[in-house]
């Protein structure tokens, strides 16, 4: 497989970017939502207190779900608009 | 009836008394309109600790807000016979005093503009990915919390 | 908090978006305010017949009205933790298109703004004494009858 | 008793008006609403098909209740503001 294509893209918004010093950056070689918030707890440990949503492609998924090239993942923290 | 087009929803910096006028006097040629509704979200200068706040700077997923107001206008359409309706949301700073939301429902009758806009501001505020960071008085930031 | 001060309340002609827009602007300095909620009721060019409407012709007992919105006004304050609540008639001739009804409501939180802005415009309808006659595009002139 | 005392106002509003001829006018010894509706529909037929609430003193009374001179008593059709 290409590697190019086996990346995901991550976003993190609010609160959460000052947890992971970065808004957006790629990942390699992520199967699932399950596997990436282990990773993701294991280089920023405060993810484990922190409350968040993840989205795939811009829909919301509670829950685990498998991964694939070029998935748009997002870190998104309780929402404070309006 | 169904809007599909997508509509421009943020703005920069927030929205004035003077921007909802606009958009008041521009329906005075729509005449089959009888109601409208409009809501405001203001900035409020919360104490957090024992400082105030000063401002609000919002950023938001842009792209999957865009989606997501799409859904709202749909679902608001679908359920009540509305004429019109406006969404605009401020990103970056709004200070403490300003607006930065404002809901816009017009129909024939008062039930379904009022209905209609309390539906459309509820929605915003659970699922638009907009967040708001507090900057407090003596330059600090909070991040916000919504109450429910 | 109640406010024991009697408010006017009629407007000569239509109520403009322009007066909407200061009376906005003029709650930028009240802080604490988090929620806006505003109706306006505007002119249709009904059908009557096979005449549109032209125009609305209001009238009202003026001292009962007073008395009414006065009532209104307290009993929305007793009922909803408001900051601020405003609210405005035309009197005389209004066009179709144009604004009769203003009502204007502010809270700290937005369910108390939206509830006692529904409040106050259901009790308007119901209580006010105040008659519109529809004055047609061939210059007759009909009652206006308020559907419920 | 003063005749001047002994008169009550009447006010008519709206499609009322259009049968009474006129806004405002005196009448002289009414003692109850009964009383003055039936005087009023002798003179306004037109009145007997009419819907209308009585305010006496700009309180809406539903029922007979007895009149005292200067009651201001309004004939008010179906409200149609807003």
């Amino acid at each position: 497989m290409d590697t190019e294509k086996s990346k995901i893209t991550l976003l993190a918004f609010g609160q959460l970017t000052d947890i992971t010093g970065q808004s957006t950056w790629e990942m390699e070689d992520i199967s699932d939502i399950d596997q990436l918030k282990a990773i993701l707890i294991e280089k920023y440990p405060a993810l484990a207190q922190a409350k968040y949503l993840v989205a795939v492609n811009m829909e919301v998924i509670r829950g685990n779900a498998t991964l694939k090239p070029g998935d748009a993942v997002a870190l998104l923290p309780p929402f404070s608009g309006g | 009836m169904s809007e599909k087009k997508p509509k421009k929803v943020f703005i920069d910096g927030p929205i004035t008394p003077e921007f909802v006028a606009k958009s008041i006097a521009s329906h005075s040629t729509k005449k089959d309109i009888g109601a409208h509704s409009i809501f405001l979200g203001q900035v409020r200068n919360d104490l957090i600790g024992d400082k105030a706040v000063a401002a609000i700077e919002y950023t938001a997923y842009p792209e999957m807000a865009d989606l997501k107001f799409h859904e709202i206008r749909e679902a608001a359409f679908a359920a009540y016979p509305l004429t019109c309706l406006h969404i605009y949301h401020s990103l970056g700073t709004v200070l403490a005093g300003e607006i930065s939301l404002f809901v816009f429902t017009s129909a024939i009758h008062r039930a379904e503009a009022i209905k209609a806009c309390e539906f459309i501001v509820e929605r915003i505020k659970h699922e638009i990915p907009v967040w708001g960071k507090e900057i407090l008085e003596d330059g600090s930031a909070v991040w916000k919390v919504n109450t429910v």
